[in-house]
């Protein structure tokens, strides 16, 4: 009986364990909650993904009413992917939270926080699991108001002004959605997303669907800070808790890069004409300019979160450049770097809170010789970075290499070019810090630092082992990345 | 007739707009938008939308108004900065407007009831919906019913918004509250 | 505030009003304009009515904020609830005919609960912000 | 008269744009909040625009009535207003904590202060 239900547990779970988390008044309890719902959301995710390996698609419909009338959970090869991710995410990262938290939020705000934080998942599992186009607004806001709840507790008075412009900037993108969203349903009659991809054909060649298009880009490109609209993302990472920032820089651009997929390809369809424009004249560009331009400024950064922030927009720039080859591999590229991405910056961010939580704060002139004190943690560090420039046996290279394949196979091959001259662009932001960490003597007076305690060391761990163990097992991921890929490319259209 | 009313209204409603962007006086701009939120409820209630009218007259002009004084309370009541010439969001405002102005010309026409969307969906839920859920008021049946589950959506988001303000602006001291007598 | 007079007895009239009406526009949804979202800001603005007049610290004593917090919660938890026993009785998530034997006083019995839930919410989540805001300035 | 029918949702783009260019023009935080109000505003008006339905009445069944506009783009703009809703409130929340913690709600003197930071 409960295996038919679990798209709609997937979502209700946290989203109801929030409420509750509020009613206690209690820190402790709160966290535990969280993790025990965050824990059943990532048994449901792998659940459903193993019913959509054996079965296909599955559909649920809310209220029990069919779907063009109803809302429907829709769960294909690609989203039981990406909610995969999110969930597990979410619980490797919700250990580190008490810890790091301690030093940042005051106590008697901490349930408040768990509250905030399970509303965030919750809305970033519906976004992914819901077939509806409206539904999907809606749990966009859920997820971004939480959001900027989350980004403005950090400790500089910064995160304030980060989060009011987070705010400004996601909400611009969300009417934008609402307004193509509108348009779309203006053309069709429906808000289903199966259902307009097959009454979208009929009208593809009106202006307004055109409009439609163009605005849905916009406003999910704001939301997934895609060049030259990432202006938000620096300083939101930056200046957010530890946590938030990890759990955030994991997840939110993810799900907002399988937004883009999955109304340019399940929506609209590959095939639709004006996509042909789109793709590779507006996007692939902006894709490239992305790496380049935030590779270049993260360079010249003097806050490591701020430099990783940077590097987001970089690696940003890559998932949407696999989306615009719209080819197997381009998508095979596109979606394994959705997975490896929040692996590598997950781990990258939970070390950095490391580095917060001994020195509070991540300037980086205070690191010097620390490499030696905090060997874990640094060690970690170099080992997402090297993840990050792409070396082999990293979860980095796999995803460059299908990268550079796809752009090999569309006859690009300057792009590919581009691609590797990018890379060497995060080996020198990458050095810097590595540089000052290992190779610069530790400043004679003030205190002598330690290692950071093993709660901490060991979620960022196991988000940097994850980088090497599939780094090297890529059957898996490879795996499931192709079929989601092909399923975009073929399923619907 | 009706459309005619609605021009009216619009018109009033675009008058309204050019103060909000030209005037500096944060007490009269928070107040010419409680106008526009109840110039905007006329416009619901003259197009059918009964619920929508009564609920953004509740909120525009109700909720959000007194929110935005409170807020001006606690700030500032003037506008600093001066009137200036911005080349770039004049652009950017241009072209997303040209783009939307695009989009309409393919659009179905005011009224029409030959549109895609009185055709699909919707006439079911005047059909089915009386009958199905036994409630003649069918914005409430697809609210609460057919598409209730955007409805937990809407209240989700409403208590995110409840911790929220509780997270930003709650009392740092909690429990002292209660003692501290009136200045 | 003190002394006027007129404003307070006005007030003091209005305020039942203006909370039973909130009730009407509750409970009347089913058959015109009104519903769970209405109803709540209504009765959310009475409660600032009073505050407005009687001032922030007296309303702290006729809404006490634990109370108020525990029903932000509560109405939500009604919503989310009446999903989980309509999986419960069988059915898909929220899916209100199974609550009754006939399907449609089923969906009856549903939509009125979760209008309810919406409103403790709405209500509640409105107090909350409008003291929030009101006692910030003062502390 | 064709271009009749697109008049009125030419009048809400102008509306929308004008709240548009008060959110992304720099200036007062509070200004800023009001001009996102007004640009979700006037997209809740083009969603209504489309629902109505010539010489029909408000979506509540009655037997006397045969044609009604469009129920649909209701309930969806009762959600979005309280979305709006409650996006205004948080905005305003952080507005009163800028304000504490920098002084002012002016976007130049913060970016001013964050600089000399």
């Amino acid at each position: 009986m409960i295996s038919q239900h679990l798209p709609a547990l997937q979502v209700v779970i946290p989203l109801l364990t929030a409420p509750v988390c509020l009613l206690f008044n209690n820190a402790r309890l709160a966290w535990a909650l969280s993790l025990v719902a965050n824990g059943a959301a990532l048994v449901v995710a792998a659940l459903l993904l193993q019913q959509v390996l054996t079965a296909g698609v599955i559909t649920y419909e809310m209220g029990g009413w069919a779907a063009p009338w109803g809302i429907e959970y829709r769960i294909d090869a690609v989203n039981a992917f990406v909610l995969l991710i999110v969930s597990a995410v979410g619980v490797v990262v919700l250990p580190f939270a008490p810890r790091s938290l301690a030093k940042e939020i005051p106590e008697h705000r901490l349930n408040l926080f768990y509250t905030t934080y399970l509303l965030c998942l919750a809305g970033l599992l519906g976004i992914a699991a819901t077939g509806d186009a409206f539904n999907l607004f809606v749990f966009l806001e859920i997820s971004s108001l939480s959001s900027y709840v989350l980004i403005s507790l950090g400790r500089d008075r910064r995160a304030l002004t980060a989060a009011f412009q987070y705010l400004i900037m996601g909400t611009i993108g969300a009417t934008f959605i609402l307004i193509g969203v509108g348009l779309l349903y203006m053309m069709t009659g429906t808000l289903n997303m199966a259902d307009l991809a097959q009454r979208l054909p009929v009208v593809a060649e009106t202006r307004t669907v055109a409009a439609a298009l163009a605005f849905l880009t916009v406003g999910i490109s704001l939301k997934l800070a895609l060049f030259p609209l990432h202006l938000w993302l620096p300083n939101a990472y930056a200046f957010a808790p530890s946590v938030v920032t990890a759990f955030i820089a994991a997840t939110a651009t993810k799900v907002a890069v399988y937004m883009l997929l999955r109304f340019l390809f399940t929506v609209f369809g590959a095939t639709l004409s004006f996509e042909a424009i789109l793709l590779p004249s507006i996007l692939l560009p902006l894709s490239l300019v992305a790496v380049f331009s935030a590779s270049i400024v993260a360079i010249f950064q003097d806050n490591i979160k701020r430099i990783l922030a940077y590097s987001s927009v970089a690696q940003i720039g890559y998932m949407i450049l696999g989306l615009s080859f719209a080819s197997v591999t381009g998508l095979t590229a596109c979606i394994l770097h959705l997975f490896n991405h929040a692996l590598m910056k997950g781990g990258l961010f939970l070390a950095l809170g490391c580095v917060v939580y001994r020195l509070g704060s991540a300037e980086i002139s205070k690191l010097a010789g620390l490499g030696r004190r905090m060997p874990w943690t640094f060690a970690a560090i170099v080992v997402g970075g090297l993840s990050l420039i792409g070396v082999p046996l990293t979860v980095g290279f796999i995803s460059k290499w299908y990268l550079v394949l796809a752009a090999l196979d569309s006859g690009q091959w300057w792009v590919a070019i581009l691609i590797l001259i990018g890379s060497l662009l995060a080996v020198v932001y990458m050095w810097r810090v590595v540089e000052v960490a290992f190779f610069q003597p530790a400043p004679r007076q003030g205190p002598r630092r330690q290692e950071a305690p093993l709660s901490l060391l060991v979620p960022t761990w196991v988000l940097i082992g994850a980088n090497i163990f599939f780094g090297i097992n890529t059957d898996l991921t490879v795996g499931f990345a192709q079929r989601a890929a092909l399923w975009l490319l073929g399923g619907v259209s | 007739m009706e459309h005619l009313i609605v021009i009216v209204l619009l018109s009033f409603l675009a008058i309204t707009a050019v103060a909000v962007v030209m005037l500096h006086d944060l007490f009269a701009v928070v107040m010419l938008f409680g106008i526009y939120s109840l110039l905007t409820a006329a416009i619901f209630l003259v197009l059918d939308a009964v619920d929508v009218a009564f609920t953004e007259a509740a909120v525009g002009a109700g909720i959000s108004t007194v929110l935005m004084l409170a807020t001006l309370a606690l700030t500032a009541r003037k506008e600093k900065t001066s009137l200036r010439f911005a080349p770039i969001p004049l652009l950017v405002v241009t072209i997303t407007g040209a783009a939307l102005v695009y989009g309409t010309l393919d659009m179905p026409r005011y009224g029409d009831p030959t549109a895609a969307i009185h055709q699909h969906v919707a006439p079911d839920y005047l059909q089915r919906g009386p009958r199905e859920t036994g409630i003649p008021n069918v914005v409430t049946s697809v609210l609460a019913s057919y598409r209730g589950y955007d409805t937990l959506g809407e209240v989700t988001v409403i208590f995110t918004a409840g911790v929220g303000v509780m997270m930003l602006l709650g009392s740092s001291r909690r429990g002292t509250k209660r003692t501290r007598g009136k200045r | 505030m003190r002394h006027h007079f007129i404003l307070r007895i006005v007030a003091k009239l209005l305020i039942p009003l203006i909370l039973l009406f909130g009730l009407y526009v509750q409970f009347h949804g089913d058959f015109g304009p009104g519903g769970g979202f209405q109803a709540g800001v209504i009765f959310g603005a009475g409660f600032i009515l009073y505050a407005l007049v009687f001032g922030v610290e007296k309303a702290g004593n006729v809404a006490r904020l634990t109370i108020v917090r525990v029903m932000v919660a509560a109405g939500l938890l009604l919503y989310g609830s009446v999903g989980v026993v309509s999986l419960l009785l069988g059915g898909n998530y929220l899916d209100y005919s199974v609550l009754a034997d006939d399907p449609v006083h089923g969906q009856h019995l549903g939509i009125f609960l979760i209008e309810v839930g919406v409103g403790i919410t709405v209500a509640a989540v409105m107090i909350t912000i409008f003291f929030t805001f009101a006692s910030r300035g003062r502390s | 008269m064709a271009w009749l029918g697109l008049y009125n949702y030419w009048i809400v783009i102008f509306l929308m744009m004008a709240g548009f260019y008060v959110v992304i023009v720099r200036g007062n935080v509070v200004k800023k909040i009001v001009g996102l109000n007004l640009f979700q505003t006037a997209v809740f008006i083009l969603y209504i625009s489309m629902s109505k339905v010539q010489g029909g009445t408000a979506p509540i069944v009655e037997p006397e009535f045969v044609v009604y506009s469009n129920p649909l783009p209701h309930v969806l703009i009762l959600t979005a207003i309280v979305v709006a809703v409650a996006t205004t409130a948080l905005a305003l929340a952080l507005t009163v904590r800028i304000k504490e913690s920098y002084g002012t709600v002016e976007e130049d003197e913060i970016h001013r202060l964050d600089k000399s930071f």
